[in-house]
């Protein structure tokens, strides 16, 4: 029925099939669309944050989707700059992936804040001292570099493609294509840093605050760091799980253990400094604030317990770091848990900065507070989710998304 | 499809659009013709005239605007303030024996078109902007204080706000800056 | 005809049209306003400052009140009073949202068209109403039933207390009841022992160890602004304080925490502490000979009987306070330059036993500091010489003669509201036909509401004046809008606990929004219009009432007026009384008349002397309090925990109030009650654990705060709240601590007091 | 021209632990003059709108020894106030005389200064403001209600910097006398714990006060300067003011 839209010699499974897919993504959409209604009629009351969790599940989202997302920039960087050639047959999922990433962010962004009527004030009476003014421009200007990413994957549509004006014009926007990498990249580098910086500054959250170089805290530069580490990481995890639901290889193995080895590289230098950081940290940061490090965490085994640390940098960190380093990454197995425990990783670290830097008591006669989001918080974030997954199985039906696929399907 | 062989319009369409969205645009939402839908004109409840108060009456500004002892602005005077004069009809203009028989007798309130009118959260302090910075009335209030006729008052629909004669935070900050006044949020704010 | 790339053209050219024309600024700007004044925001005006006197409770401070043009949005406290010099409490900090809270206020005169309780009204007009009231009235008092006509006065030192008295006296009622509180006793006491019939004021300031039998000084007894700055004028160095304050009471308050020392005491044992302290002070011979000798009787059978039945071990028993504190406090006590013992349990309002009181006050007798400096001050308070006298006509002496309803059985005491609530129900007597309430609230109040309420269902008319439509109004057949104290003329007179007079008028900063009117003036037309008590109201209104005191007052040209900034000190200096009366009243719109050299009263009982044991009375001791329910049944103690930030009775907590009330009070709505751990531990609960508090009164869900500041087997329940009338804001929220509490009484007097129940706690 | 004042103002407030009562009436003087709303239900502390906070401390030990303090927390106006750096839109900013100003309707309620200020002197406007019925013809015309999302926070009551400032313009100074402008709660407080004036301005009490070997700050190691003072006579209460690694303070002691 919209054979016609498929890119030729690739096969998809029955348009009747997509459609009951579609369908039920199309469920879980319309419930948290529900939700984010529920959120812009009433205000964040909606939400469980409070006056302490100023910040909580969807700041977390933000982060970590931003972190995920840096598989586009990364890629592309990797790709068109230092010109690492299998990249391309993964890098149109890589910019879709960030796409998704960076416009869900957005999305959330927008609903996060008090006032979204006023939401321009930060870019019409920017400040430009603070981090996450940096942050808003960065983003916003990396998703119109996205899209413009975004756009020659779609317009090379057969049906699309059919419009002369249009092919030429998607053609050129090919050979262009390293400019707009260039941008991405530099746009990425500030605003993921910035992201790190957000935390960092806050010189009146020992947990969080970090010195640092010149007007940026340590964590900028972790933050990028921990963000190539694992955007790579969760693409080929993507690549991987497209293959398994449309059980169609897409992609050669060796594209993907690249990306794993990527991954695994740029997590085992981030987690050196990660490290150094933490130690640092714990002996002098904190001490100097007159604190000690069992006094920003609950416990061993509370809500904010040490646990945290350990998952974050043990189990989640060095495991899959030696994992993507090492020879094991050429079994499928551990390359798939190796970037999965990486991802989880990073996105503990993220949970960590924002939710438990507002957990810690900030007065000695004060106590620990515990935040658990409300339905209304999950709903709007699977709703994010669910949005990904339709805009990636809507890109892989209609655009030749794996130069390979062809070759491996025949 | 773009390769139709029909006679090409060229420009046309884009230079009438341009035109037609342009005269709109100022037309209907420029203060200086203020028509509907946004913009409203209306005229003062009564026809007051400086002039006549300052020139031939020789009354001051301070008069009956001035600064209360606590600090405050006296603004626009209450209709007492009128009365002392107005008691009785000071002269036959139709306006005055309007006045009188709208106000002075029935002893209602005048409802005052305020032209400079600012939203409820500001603040704005007289005392400061006369005492400290000498500034004269004409600054900030135009020719408002010299006119024998009252212009007509133009407010937004929407916003319900005076249009024309109206100082906005722009021009507050501005001037700030050049007299290095503080310019802090709570220096206006509230 | 135009292809569609032209349209396109059109729109692109549209578009970029509106771009050069002001359209999309001019709409920015829209919504910046827009957003910027959605909120409703106050109109500006004219700004004014008024002085009046706060009446919210017997604490009379000076209030400056804001005014923006006629809305009042502010009120601070007035510098020129020494009673609170500049200083607030929350209460009257919060009046403004009483004033204005129009789903507590009453509106218009209420006629009931419902069942009682039900809460359905019919609004009339006031001369409808003043017309139901005098026929009533009327009819009664001729059919010679005037004595079935009951009054009930919730005002304390107002003084239109006065005029309502002399009502009941003209028409012919002795049924004039007053809601219970302390000072009921201590005048019952002061007289029996001094007798002294006027005020009695407590030192404090100038004292230097002060023995506080479970005082909530910083709780909101007496005055409480004026205990608040004595406090910080005693701890102005808290290195050397000017005094040493020991507090006695079941559970550790504010108080007890940031005074010297706390002594737990089993609840109800005030009286046995008193007794042994006085053992000790008496078997020592530590205490004040020479006054004893000349100005005390009946002190040879007094130590008698504290040498014989008090001994330490007996009393430490009671008590459970060790032998070695006992005699510790018992010697500083004794070897303390100025000394004083007070009593009055919380805020005062909880009524103390009359023996309670009398070993307390014989502790001030022993050392001898009645009537001198930092001691128990007893004077005459002005305004009780002011009414003229009157004679009463032939219906009223004969109604009068009649006995009164509530204290047939307990002739020492004036008023026994529970007591009254009785004998209606049970019909003992004679039938109560029409009860008047003044701004009083005894169906939430009283001791052991449920019988109150009972007994309002026995009464054929019940009317009541008050500003807010609470508990009580739900039970009235008319309820009369009652001018708030913002609203109203009226007459200070001193202050609980205060040690020299005061006199203020306070008068109206605004008219009132709504239709009220002072039951005062009220009680005036009704004179007028009732025939034979016109006599003995001779005014034409409140206000007149007030000059005619203030004349008085003039005329007698004692004391000062408190013109001066008063700051924390014990400045008590003013100016002379001006020279004209007319000045006088101008001045006191201002500030206050007051009298810091008042003539102490001396001993006017029959011996001239300090009567030990009054014939009346005999020795005070120590009998337990007449307790309902079985200790097997309710092992625990229930005792009522007060906080300057809950009001009781009468005046719900204003919405402001209840926000800043602690989860340590109320959670959601359910109230929280404060256990010991081991009590916890008994009863395996844990913090925050609901729990069914069951007292031979009554049960109610609550839930538990584990804190070791309670003595074990104690319950403290937070004692104000759980109201079932006013607003959102108050209604529903925790639990009506006195239908729980109820009240034990004492034997001999018959006096009532919520101030401990048996109870027990269920886990559910 | 120039029409800067030429004299130096910073205001500070100074509260007396040891004379504070906890008896709560600042803080009603402080929500009726700066116009706070209050709902039915206002058991949730954490959502709770009020500039102003008391704190309950205790020294920790058993009765009969237990002591208990009180801490009202105004926003300390802090001289490096984060919530000023960290925020996106300028809403917020340090005055000149040592207020940190905002503007609500600036605000888009990103509640970054939250995250950030260590007090929690900053709450955000969870639900629509709300007054008891009637009672908003109580509300002071000198503070604008604040709409829903966006942070607010206690103001030193500038409004009322404003008026004093008015007054003394009027009577032809500049200079502002000791006591003219004091905030509300300072206004209301029975024990005249709290005390509020121009720091610049050495014969004013807050001045002298500062000095005193028994006055600190809130949480003085985070470095944000703060400009509200606190002074207790009693170790334990300076104790809980600030994070203490036990050696290091000893050593300081010793």
């Amino acid at each position: 029925m919209d054979a016609a839209l498929i890119p030729p010699g690739v096969k998809r499974c029955s348009f009747k099939k997509f459609l009951i897919w579609i369908a039920c993504v199309s469920v879980v959409l319309a419930w948290g669309v529900y939700a984010m209604i529920l959120c812009f009629a009433k205000g964040l009351n909606q939400t469980n944050l409070n006056d302490y969790f100023g910040f909580g599940l969807w700041i977390t989202l933000d982060l970590a989707v931003i972190a995920l997302g840096a598989g586009a920039f990364f890629s592309g960087f990797l790709r068109y700059i230092i010109g690492i050639d299998e990249l391309k047959n993964i890098i149109n999922l890589a910019v879709i992936v960030g796409w998704i990433c960076y416009g869900s962010a957005l999305m959330i962004l927008g609903l996060d804040v008090g006032q979204p009527l006023r939401g321009w004030h930060i870019f019409w009476y920017a400040n430009v001292h603070s981090m996450l003014t940096e942050v808003a421009f960065c983003i916003s200007t990396y998703f119109l570099v996205l899209c413009i990413e975004y756009l020659p994957i779609i317009l090379e549509n057969p049906e699309l493609d059919k419009n002369r004006f249009i092919h030429i014009f998607s053609h050129n926007l090919h050979e262009y294509m390293y400019i707009f990498a260039a941008v991405g990249t530099f746009l990425s580098f500030f605003h993921q840093g910035s992201l790190g910086g957000v935390f960092g500054v806050l010189y009146s959250r020992p947990f969080a605050f970090r010195e640092g170089f010149f007007v940026w805290p340590w964590t900028f530069f972790l933050f990028i760091l921990s963000a190539v580490g694992s955007g790579p990481a969760f693409t080929l995890l993507i690549a991987w799980a497209l293959q398994k639901a449309t059980g169609r290889k897409l992609v050669k193995y060796n594209v993907l253990e690249l990306m794993g080895k990527i991954a695994g590289i740029m997590l085992s230098i981030y987690l050196v400094f990660k490290l150094i950081d933490t130690y640092y940290w714990a002996i002098h940061i904190l001490p100097e604030k007159g604190m000690t490090i069992t006094q920003c965490y609950q416990g061993w085994f509370g809500p904010y317990g040490l646990w945290l640390l350990v998952a974050e940098l043990g189990i989640f960190g060095i495991v899959p770091a030696l994992i993507l380093i090492s020879p094991l990454r050429k079994k499928e197995f551990f390359l798939i848990i190796g970037a999965l425990f990486d991802c989880i990783g990073i996105v503990i670290n993220r949970f960590v900065f924002t939710v438990q830097t507002s957990a810690i008591p900030t007065y000695p006669f004060d106590k620990w507070v515990v935040y658990s989001p409300s339905w209304q918080e999950w709903a709007t974030t699977i709703m994010v989710i669910a949005l990904g997954v339709l805009v990636i199985s809507l890109s892989y039906r209609y655009l030749p998304l794996f130069p390979q696929e062809k070759e491996l399907n025949p | 499809m773009g390769q139709n062989n029909e006679k090409n319009l060229g420009w046309a369409p884009f230079v009438i659009g341009f035109i037609l969205a342009f005269c709109v645009g100022w037309i209907f939402f420029g203060k200086h013709f203020a028509v509907p839908p946004l913009y409203g004109k209306l005229h003062q409840p009564v026809l007051f005239s400086h002039e006549v108060h300052t020139e031939s009456a020789g009354m001051t500004c301070e008069d009956c605007h001035y600064l209360e002892p606590n600090g405050t602005w006296s603004g626009i005077p209450r209709l007492d303030k009128c009365i002392e004069c107005h008691e009785e009809p000071q002269g036959e203009t139709k306006a005055e024996i309007e006045f009188i028989k709208n106000y002075v007798e029935p002893r209602k309130e005048i409802p005052w078109l305020i032209y400079s009118r600012q939203p409820k959260n500001v603040f704005f302090s007289h005392a400061a902007h006369l005492k400290i910075a000498r500034f004269e009335c004409k600054v900030c209030h135009k020719d408002l204080g010299y006119n024998d006729k009252p212009p007509v008052y133009v407010y937004s629909r929407l916003s319900k706000y005076p249009q024309n004669y109206v100082i906005v935070m722009e021009d507050c900050m501005r001037c700030h800056k050049k007299f290095d006044a503080p310019n802090y949020c709570f220096t206006c704010h509230k | 005809m135009l292809t569609r790339r032209d349209f396109l053209k059109f729109v692109v050219g549209g578009a970029v049209g509106t771009l050069f024309s002001p359209l999309p600024w001019r709409m920015a700007d829209e919504m910046v306003l827009f957003s910027q004044t959605w909120t409703y925001q106050p109109p500006k005006g004219k700004e004014k400052w008024v002085y009046t006197l706060c009446q919210l409770c017997p604490g009379g401070c000076g209030l400056k009140v804001r005014k923006i043009d006629d809305r009042v949005v502010k009120i601070e406290g007035n510098q020129l009073n020494p009673v609170n010099r500049g200083g607030l409490c929350p209460l009257g900090a919060s009046s403004v949202q009483l004033l204005y809270g129009e789903h507590r206020r009453v509106k218009k005169p209420l006629k009931r068209v419902g069942e009682r309780g039900e809460g359905k009204w019919e609004e009339i007009e006031w001369s409808t109403a003043l017309n139901i009231l005098t026929q009533k009235l009327q009819e009664l008092r001729i059919n010679g039933h005037g004595y079935t006509v009951a009054c009930l006065d919730g005002y304390r030192n107002e003084l239109v207390s006065g005029l309502i008295r002399r009502f009941c006296q003209a028409y012919g009622t002795p049924n004039y009841l007053t809601m219970p509180s302390g000072d009921e006793t201590t005048s019952l006491v002061i007289n029996a022992l001094q007798g002294h019939e006027g005020h009695v004021g407590f030192d404090l300031e100038n004292s230097d160890y002060i023995l506080s039998f479970g005082s909530g000084l910083l709780e909101g007894w007496g005055a409480p602004v004026r205990m608040q700055i004595a406090y910080r004028y005693i701890y102005e160095n808290p290195f050397k304080p000017k005094a040493k304050i020991i507090q006695i009471e079941s559970r550790m308050s504010d108080t007890a925490t940031r005074v010297d020392e706390w002594v737990g005491i089993n609840p109800g044992t005030e009286t046995a502490l008193a007794l042994g302290i006085a053992h000790v002070l008496i078997k020592q011979g530590i205490y004040n000979q020479e006054f004893i000798n000349n100005y005390t009787a009946g002190f040879d059978s007094f130590k008698k009987l504290v040498l014989e039945q008090y001994k330490l071990e007996r009393v430490s028993k009671i008590t459970g306070v060790s032998k070695e504190d006992i005699i510790r406090i018992a010697k500083e006590f004794g070897q303390a330059k100025r000394p004083i013992a007070i009593w009055g349990r919380g805020k005062g309002d909880i009524p103390c036993g009359l023996y309670e009181i009398m070993a307390i006050h014989s502790l001030n007798a022993l050392i001898g500091n009645i009537n001198r400096k930092g001691g128990v001050i007893c004077f005459n308070d002005p305004s009780e010489t002011w009414w003229p006298e009157f004679g009463l006509d032939e219906i009223a002496k004969k109604t009068l003669s009649e006995p009164r309803i509530d204290t047939s059985k307990f002739p020492l005491i004036t008023s026994l509201l529970y007591r009254f609530a009785e004998n209606v129900n049970s019909q003992a007597h004679y039938k109560i036909n029409a009860l008047l309430i003044f701004e009083a609230n005894p169906c939430y109040a009283a001791p052991d509401p449920a019988l109150f309420i009972q007994a309002l269902k026995n009464i054929p008319f019940v009317v009541t004046f008050t500003s807010f439509l609470d508990e009580t109004a739900k039970y009235a057949d008319l309820v009369l809008p009652a001018a708030f104290f913002l609203e109203k003329w009226e007459g200070i007179t001193t202050p609980r606990g205060l040690q020299y007079p005061i006199f203020g008028v306070s008068k109206p900063v605004l008219k009132s929004p709504y239709d009220v009117k002072h039951p005062a003036d009220v009680i005036l037309t009704l004179a007028k219009n009732i025939k034979g008590i016109a006599q003995a109201m001779p005014w034409r209104n409140y206000k007149e009432v007030l000059k005619a005191a203030v004349k008085k007052l003039y005329q007698k040209g004692e004391g000062k007026l408190a013109d001066k900034e008063y700051l924390v000190s014990l400045n008590l200096d003013g100016s002379s009384l001006p020279g004209s009366f007319e000045a006088m009243w101008e001045i006191l719109n201002k500030c206050i008349w007051f009298n810091p050299n008042v003539k102490k009263e001396g001993f006017k009982t029959a011996s001239g002397k300090f009567e030990f044991s009054p014939k009346e009375l005999n020795l005070s001791h120590y009998e337990e309090w007449e307790l309902k329910g079985e200790k097997e049944e309710f092992p625990l103690m229930l005792i009522p925990s007060e906080r300057l930030m809950l009001t009781d009775g009468y005046l719900g907590n204003a919405p402001y109030m209840v926000k800043a009330l602690p989860n340590t009070v109320l959670i959601k709505n359910d109230l929280v009650v404060e256990i010991n751990p081991a009590t916890a531990a008994k009863y395996h609960l844990i913090e925050g654990d609901k729990v069914l508090l069951k007292t031979p009164f009554g049960e109610a869900k609550v839930r538990v705060h584990i804190s070791e500041l309670v003595l074990q087997d104690v319950i403290a329940i937070p004692i104000g709240l759980g109201h079932n009338a006013y607003d959102e804001y108050l209604e529903g929220k925790g639990i009506n601590a006195h239908q729980l509490l109820g009240y034990a009484k004492e034997k001999l007097t018959g006096i009532a007091t919520w101030a401990l129940s048996r109870a027990n706690l269920i886990k559910i | 021209m120039h029409v800067e004042s030429s004299h130096a103002e910073k205001y500070v407030m100074v509260i007396d632990i040891d004379k504070c009562t906890g008896c709560g009436a600042c803080v009603i003087a402080c929500s009726q003059e700066n116009n706070i709303p209050v709902r039915t239900d206002e058991t949730d502390k954490y959502r709770s709108i009020n500039w102003l906070v008391i704190y309950r401390i205790t020294n920790g030990e058993p009765p009969p020894k237990t002591k208990v303090a009180y801490i009202p927390r105004p926003c300390m106006h802090c001289d490096h106030a984060i919530c000023v750096h960290v925020c996106p839109a300028q809403a917020t900013d340090k005055d000149r005389i040592g207020v940190v100003s905002q503007i609500y309707p600036r605000c888009f309620g990103c509640r970054y200064c939250m995250a950030a200020c260590p007090y929690h002197a900053r709450v955000f406007g969870w639900w629509d403001p709300v007054f008891p019925k009637g009672t908003e013809r109580g509300l002071n015309p000198d503070v604008s209600t604040r709409m829903r999302g966006v942070v607010e926070k206690c103001s030193f009551c500038h409004h009322r910097y404003q008026k004093a400032r008015d007054k003394a313009i009027a009577e032809g100074r500049v200079i502002l006398k000791d006591g003219e402008y004091i905030t509300a709660c300072a206004e209301a407080c029975p024990t005249k714990a709290i005390y509020f004036g121009n720091i610049k301005d050495p014969n004013s009490k807050v001045a002298k006060l500062v000095k005193s070997p028994f006055a600190f700050r809130l949480l003085e190691k985070f470095g944000t300067e703060p400009s509200v003072y606190y002074i207790s006579r009693q170790e334990w209460v300076r104790r809980q003011a600030d994070y203490y690694l036990e050696e290091i303070h000893k050593k300081a002691h010793e």
